[in-house]
């Protein structure tokens, strides 16, 4: 009861968003959304592994990819069925997850998480690519198809997205309850102390691998829905670039939280889309409202919600009162009409 | 596929890499789009239509490309698109193309499984890397008898699409081939030329674009190996000479269009183009500005918008006499059929016809 | 309980510790003392396993724990507090102890998805044993407070809770009333003589002398990274040794 | 002449490209203790800006670039005072963030600018070839070892014993504290994105004669840049440099002798199996925290 | 030569300092004591210039500083040893105190300093090329006091120097003080939770109650205050 009140308001904007959407019959809007669904499942994997255990990771696309390869070669190659591939990819994306995580252990600095893990997608890529016997290299996979069960045929994009965002709900709700109980305590206790989380006993090499499994079998699934969404896989897909969109959109929904993942998922999915006709100058604009959103709202645009109005003015001039140094020039003002 | 002429006008989309990497094929592909569809508007358009063009960004990115596509179809409700630039892109679009049924006729993706991916909605308006590169080998087998041939390639699906069909068209003539290959990111390929100038080989293959390609010659030169150099039609660009510091001069191409050649048709198109957007036309013009009259002469020709149709009348193209010489559609593949010419880059920035091979 | 026995730390060419042994009797209140850099903190990084020493072992009721992780060496029942200050700064003080507390659950992910009822019961005696633990550190009403948010002498005595939370055998508290008041620093002093009618072993680090000579049983001092005396409060306050290099002559008898 | 010798010097000269943009890359580390993504444009921009500068002004390369570097510390001077700044007490990642969305921004700027199409800016370096070990190595890239080299020794000696060196160092590890010793820190900040961008610009003019001038060249240039500084230590500039070198060394003979195909994975894998041993990067003394 | 008037100062919603006035006239050594949070960091952060004053002034030697920034305050003769030590943990113990040194333009007079330091210090001495965040508490305390030395001020700002240190380094540091005072008429102002040392030496003291001055008066005055006895002495 106490948990469908908390949710009720994302519960409710996604109610909303779904109904809309449908009813809007926009097939290229139901596409959009459908990428959006996709990126926010990605999204949360990045909350729990650089929100809450404050390990940076800029290589999620690769396991997105490794999501999707695996599922989409089990699918064309072997016959294997969609449903099925789902925890193959998922089981194998985390193994990938576990690898990555080992090399990453001893190091303290961000800066040298973040050239491991972008290093580590370029290898995924660059495997992509070479393998060719298996992912058949550059030319990629085509033909991936998506299911039908009975009557629905998730080939429409009405129903696939659907069952995107029941997926989102369910890793929503999963990871929502993974980051409630200890395991969410200890991730953070890796963010704010290393060493204090040792000296209690917490077992800080342990956890910081399980964060990094959780994000990246996520991040398998993310691909195993992406696969049959997009209908063809290949390397370029899965770099280093996509990799820091995901990160873009965690930092601007709002790092600390699964919902924040899930608000910068759908904004940072549509904007470029609705810049559309802006041309040349699209990514000059995208580029420019990710860094004011990060300038105003640093806590990310989830800050907003559930605040009223008024709430919000106030603490937007607050912001801009740092970001224009208020203070440091109103003192610069007054040392120069006393001198 | 439906509506699109609704509004008086017949709406054809465009797709292409505006910006990221290749950016620069995709910009000059839009130029051969829009000129195009003006020649064909102050022509009369269709039953007195005008037809307008929508362009869409794909930055190189197969996903966005899809996206691109989607809204395209399901935004501005187009007739047909012209596109992709990118093989991978084309790929991925694909996949939307075949399930709204809309038809598309691709200027710059020459991979083969472009067109043997199974997709009944895709054609082709110029040579792919099967007959640039039988075309080539011919050459070389005719005009000497080399043993082995060296390869280097960008490692992407332009490169890999023709070393495949390179290494295919070699081995049915008998010949060896060494190959190598670098990432797109790669500035300095003098240790692959290394390697290649030490396996003895008789004749180097430089498949990718210009910008990278006329890198390679380049260094190739700085190396002081003096072998023949030959490519296709990646690398086909006036910038090439320059950018490799003359290194270009005596390259042999496999191309289907050069701005150089003196057929009055062609030197119109290239004075008015110049007009138009300050410089003249490359190739990637060229062949965009034939597939888009390939594809409205189809829309013209079937006497309706109906995706069928239009889609059957771009398969029946015969001898359009456009920018590349004689096209024609393959019915059942998609696959261009026409001349393509075998040139040698020269001094004075331009190119001598050597030969030409025709699958007409 | 615990035995150190002849260890050496070395940084480089500096030789932080050298050749200590020592032993802490159950139940017992130890201080160790000694002049700033004699390698007191250097003491307590090595038996908690945060170094780990370059000769000589460190046991825990006979069994070796020198070379282990800090983390294994916390579930052999020793926990530590540090010289700065070093809680989960961006949680509640609640949250602080119920972190520590929750290390001794057994719950694993899949029980984490599907809220098991054993998963229910574990978090609330650990929600349970965290309050009870703020409530017997003097903390009580502050569960909410951020860390960060609360006052210096309250800031150690959440990490004392903290550490207690991981249920240990043995505490090591480095500095506890440092930059604390008298009046605070007395309470301090209540509070470890409450937790060793509790059981609770002690070992401590302090440079508050009314503190340390009214609290411990016994006192080491050490000096430049050796043992220079061992002894009651008494033996140690007329130690002339002690009394030239560590507590002045005003502080001596 | 062998081939294993021909390939190592190839790989040399390949790596002191690398390392001359990673002294940059690890410059603004050391200074302020964040990585800025967006530090390839400045060798973007310090590509064209010369070509510019050369053919529509009509002045020669080398007079061209004094002029250059001006404008290049302008422009990380007018970047930090505009939009970095306003970020000094954001978290590192979010100046992370910052920095990758500026490099977007400015990159596509660069693009409308200057267009798509890539230029060649030729003849600039006299046609010499020296000749080690057999080997010709062209003038320029003997004049990029050369001055990665004098770069190398300058940042070094300016950081360990100039006083404004010090308190580069000083602000970048406690802001505030650096302010009460009287160091001005906007300023110093504002100093260390000026001489950054003039570094990178240098490194984009002096290898636009040896590539060409593209929208892409710092980007592509970027993540085996970021390695080297990183393997050496990021924050250490013997190792930036030494680092470059072996990425490129590591290239070069993995193409050689592996597969180019597989020569990147190769450099990849050393650079994260070398993290994985020596954390903090080869050349980069251990700190420990008290 | 410092007078404090009206001085406020608020984080955000908090107000720490209340309305503080103080006046300094002749050169000696002053002490502020006040139980946790009282205030005491803030009013040394405030005179610093490190957190802005929310209303009131403070005049050192005739010249209002109010409104300066701290790189400009250290100018005008006042220099902190701030709370927690602040030392520079990645570089040596030697480039500490050169960074204490910053406003100093000849390097014969940092030279004559730093051996001046050395002298009160011999420990530093000894551990010079060491880096600083390797030092043990007590020798950072040392580095922290050394380092506020070194700009020749006139007004030493000290924010609990004692903290964590060994008692008959207490001693020593606060009889430095009162032999820099006495050798170099160095005047200082000491914050200090370990009230009865900081009272034993001072010429005059203030007490801070919640951001209120709530007494004052010389150290053998307050000393001999019962409720200072009570509230800051534990007796
Ligand atoms: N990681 C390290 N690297 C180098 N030297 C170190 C390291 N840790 C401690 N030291 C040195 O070892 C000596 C002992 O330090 P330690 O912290 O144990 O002293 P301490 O007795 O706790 O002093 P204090 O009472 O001042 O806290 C000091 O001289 C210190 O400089
Ligand atoms: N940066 C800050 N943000 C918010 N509140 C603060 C900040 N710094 C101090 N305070 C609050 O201001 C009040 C006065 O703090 P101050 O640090 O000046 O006390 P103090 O007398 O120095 O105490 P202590 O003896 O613990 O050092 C306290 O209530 C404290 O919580
Ligand atoms: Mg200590
Ligand atoms: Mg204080």
């Amino acid at each position: 009861m106490n948990g469908i009140k908390k949710h009720k308001k994302l519960i409710a904007l996604v109610v909303v968003l779904a109904i809309m959407i449908y009813l809007s019959f926009n097939s290229y809007f139901v596409f959009v959304g459908i990428n959006a669904l996709i990126n926010a499942i990605a999204v949360m994997g990045i909350v729990i592994i650089s929100g809450y255990a404050k390990q940076l990771h800029l290589g999620q696309s690769a396991f997105l990819g490794i999501g999707a390869y695996t599922s989409a070669i089990l699918m064309t190659k072997c016959g294997i069925s969609f449903w099925v591939t789902i925890p193959v990819a998922m089981v194998i994306a985390g193994v990938f997850g576990w690898i990555l995580s080992i090399p990453t252990l001893k190091l303290k600095g961000g800066s040298y998480l973040a050239l491991v893990t972008q290093t580590f997608g370029e290898i995924i890529y660059v495997l992509l690519l070479n393998m060719e016997w298996l992912t058949n290299g550059p030319f990629g996979i085509t033909g991936i198809k998506a299911p039908s069960v009975g009557p629905v045929n998730f080939v429409h994009l009405q129903p696939y997205f659907f069952l995107c965002l029941a997926f989102v709900c369910i890793v929503y709700f999963a990871l929502k309850r993974i980051v409630k109980v200890k395991f969410g305590r200890f991730f953070i206790s890796i963010r704010e102390s290393e060493e204090a989380a040792q000296s209690i006993g917490i077992n800080t090499r342990k956890y910081k691998m399980i964060a990094f499994v959780i994000a990246t079998a996520v991040a398998g699934l993310a691909g195993v829905l992406y696969g049959p969404f997009i209908g063809y896989l290949s390397p370029e897909q899965f770099r280093w670039q996509p990799s820091l969109i995901l990160v873009s959109m965690a930092i601007v929904g709002g790092l600390g939280s699964l919902e924040g993942g899930i608000v910068g998922a759908v904004i940072l999915t549509f904007l470029p889309e609705l810049l559309r006709s802006t041309d040349q100058l699209r990514m000059i604009l995208y580029g420019v409202i990710v860094i004011l959103t990060l300038a105003f709202l640093p806590d990310g645009v989830i800050s907003l919600f559930g605040k009223k109005p008024r709430e919000i003015k106030a603490m937007l001039s607050a912001q801009w009162g740092i970001l224009s140094d208020k203070a440091l020039r109103r003192k610069k003002k007054k040392a120069k009409a006393l001198k | 596929g439906c509506g699109g002429s609704d509004s008086g006008t017949i709406r054809i989309g465009a797709v292409g890499p505006l910006t990221g990497d290749s950016s620069n094929g995709g910009t000059d592909e839009l130029e051969g789009k829009q000129l195009a569809v003006e020649d064909f508007n102050a022509a009369g358009g269709i039953d007195g239509k005008k037809v307008e063009l929508f362009s869409e960004d794909d930055a190189s990115s197969a996903s966005q490309s899809a996206s691109a596509v989607t809204k395209l179809i399901n935004q501005d409700k187009v007739v047909a698109i012209i596109g992709a630039h990118n093989s991978a892109c084309t790929l991925a679009d694909l996949e939307v193309i075949n399930k709204y049924e809309i038809p598309m006729i691709t200027p710059g993706s020459s991979a083969e499984t472009v067109l043997t991916s199974g997709c009944k909605w895709i054609s082709r308006s110029f040579p792919g890397d099967g007959l640039q590169c039988s075309a080539l080998i011919n050459y070389i087998t005719t005009t000497g008898t080399p043993k082995k041939i060296g390869v280097i390639y960008s490692n992407d699906d332009f490169g890999q699409g023709g070393l495949k069909s390179l290494t295919a068209a070699a081995e049915a003539k008998g010949l060896e081939v060494a190959s190598e290959s670098f990432a797109n990111e790669d500035k300095d390929m003098t240790t692959q030329l290394s390697k290649l100038k030490s396996e003895n080989i008789d004749c180097l293959f430089i498949w990718c674009q210009y910008t990278p390609g006329a890198l390679i010659m380049k260094q190739a030169r700085a190396l002081d190996w003096d072998v023949q150099f030959y490519s296709g039609t990646g690398t086909i660009h006036e910038d090439t000479f320059s950018l490799s510091d003359g290194s270009y001069v005596g390259c042999i191409n496999s191309v289907p269009f050069t701005s150089t050649s003196t057929d009055p048709k062609v030197q119109d198109f290239v004075k008015r183009y110049e007009e138009k957007f300050g410089e003249a036309p490359s190739q990637n013009s060229a062949r965009a500005y034939d597939a888009t009259m390939i594809l409205l002469n189809a829309i013209k020709a079937a006497g309706t918008t109906d995706a069928a149709k239009v889609q059957e009348a771009i398969r029946n193209t015969k001898d359009y006499d456009g920018m590349q010489g004689n096209i024609s559609i393959d019915p059942e593949t998609g696959e261009y059929i026409g001349d393509v010419m075998i040139v040698q880059a020269v001094e004075g920035n331009t190119w001598e016809y050597l030969d030409s091979a025709s699958t007409n | 309980m615990l035995a150190v026995n002849n260890v050496s730390m070395h940084f480089g060419g500096l030789v932080a510790l050298n050749e200590v042994s020592m032993t802490v009797k159950d139940g017992e209140i130890r201080g160790l003392i000694g002049p700033n850099g004699s390698g007191k903190t250097t003491m307590i990084n090595v038996i908690t396993g945060f170094y780990s020493p370059t000769k000589g072992t460190v046991e825990m009721d006979g069994q070796v724990i020198s070379g282990k992780t800090p983390n294994a060496v916390a579930k052999a029942g020793l926990c530590r507090t540090f010289q700065n200050i070093n809680l989960f700064s961006e949680m509640t003080a609640l949250e602080n102890v119920v972190t520590a507390a929750s290390t001794h659950q057994t719950a694993n992910l899949a029980s984490a998805v599907f809220k098991t009822k054993a998963l229910k019961d574990q978090e609330k005696q650990c929600y349970d044993r965290a309050r009870e633990l703020l409530d017997f550190v003097g903390l009580a009403g502050k569960e909410e407070i951020k860390a960060t948010n609360l006052p210096y002498g309250q800031q150690r005595l959440l990490e004392i809770a903290r550490a207690l939370a991981t249920d240990p055998k043995l505490l090591l508290l480095d500095e506890p009333v440092a930059g604390m008041n008298e009046q605070e620093s007395d309470e301090a002093a209540n509070l470890v003589h409450k937790l060793r009618e509790n059981g609770k072993t002690i070992l401590l680090i302090e440079h508050h002398m009314k503190f340390v000579m009214s609290l411990c049983d016994t006192l080491t001092v050490l000096n430049y990274g050796k043992v220079i005396a061992e002894g009651t409060p008494s033996e140690i306050q007329n130690n002339e040794d002690v009394i030239s290099i560590y507590l002045g002559k005003k502080r001596g008898k | 002449m062998g081939l294993l010798s021909l390939q190592i010097v190839n790989g040399i000269t390949i790596g002191m490209i690398y390392g001359l943009a990673a002294l940059g890359f690890t410059m603004v580390y050391k200074a302020l203790g964040y990585l800025n993504f967006s530090h390839s444009n400045t060798i973007t921009i310090g590509a064209f800006v010369i070509y510019t500068v050369v053919f529509s002004c009509n002045i020669p390369f080398l007079a061209a670039m004094p002029i250059v570097i001006v404008f290049m510390l302008f422009y990380g001077f007018v970047l930090e005072k505009l939009i970095f700044k306003r970020f000094r007490k954001a978290s590192a990642l979010t100046f992370m963030l910052v920095s990758i969305s500026l490099s977007t921004v400015v990159s596509n700027i660069c693009q409308l600018i200057f267009g798509p199409q890539p230029r060649a800016l030729t003849n600039v370096f006299p046609n010499i070839k020296l000749s080690i070990a057999g080997v010709s190595i062209p003038f320029n890239n003997v004049c990029i070892f050369v001055i990665a080299v004098l770069f190398l020794v300058i940042l070094q000696l300016f950081f360990s014993k100039t006083k404004f060196g010090l308190s580069l160092r000083l602000a970048s590890e406690d802001p505030a504290t650096a302010s009460l010793m009287g160091i001005k820190v906007l300023n110093t900040r504002a100093a260390t994105f000026a001489i950054t961008a003039a570094l990178g610009g240098i490194a984009g003019m002096l290898v636009s004669p040896l590539y060409s001038v593209t929208i892409e060249l710092g980007s592509s240039l970027a993540l085996k840049t970021f390695i080297a500084a990183v393997v050496g230590g990021l924050g250490n500039f013997v190792g930036a440099v030494a680092g470059g070198v072996l990425v490129g060394v590591t290239e070069s003979l993995a193409s050689t002798y592996i597969s180019s195909a597989y020569k990147d994975l190769i450099v990849y894998v050393a650079g994260i199996v070398i993290l994985a041993f020596f954390p903090y990067g080869i050349f980069r003394r251990v700190k420990t925290k008290h | 030569m410092l007078s404090i008037e009206h001085l406020s100062c608020h984080y955000g919603v908090i107000q720490a300092l209340n309305d503080v006035t103080i006046n300094i006239e002749k050169k000696g050594i002053y002490a502020i004591i006040g139980a946790n949070g009282a205030g005491k960091s803030s009013l040394i952060n405030v005179l610093s210039g490190l957190v802005p004053a929310s209303s009131g002034k403070v005049v050192f030697e005739g010249k209002e500083i109010t409104d300066l920034q701290p790189h400009e305050i250290i100018k005008t003769g006042i220099s902190v040893c701030p709370e927690g030590r602040k030392i520079f943990k990645s570089v040596s113990v030697y480039e500490n105190l050169l960074a204490g040194a910053y406003t100093l333009k000849d390097k014969g007079e940092i030279q004559k300093n730093v051996e001046m330091v050395y002298e009160f210090f011999p420990r530093l001495s000894e551990r010079r090329k060491q880096l600083a965040g390797t030092l043990s508490g007590g020798e950072q305390q040392m580095l922290a006091i050394g380092r506020a030395l070194m700009s020749n001020p006139r007004l030493l700002l000290l924010d609990e120097p004692s903290m964590g240190l060994a008692p008959n380094l207490i001693d020593f540091v606060f009889d430095t003080v009162v032999k820099i005072y006495e050798e170099t008429e160095l005047p200082s102002i000491i914050v200090e939770q370990n009230s009865e040392m900081a009272l034993s030496i001072a010429d005059y003291a203030y007490v801070l109650e919640v951001g209120h001055l709530t007494m004052e008066g010389t150290g053998e005055e307050l000393l001999a205050s019962d409720e200072v006895q009570k509230k800051y002495l534990g007796a």
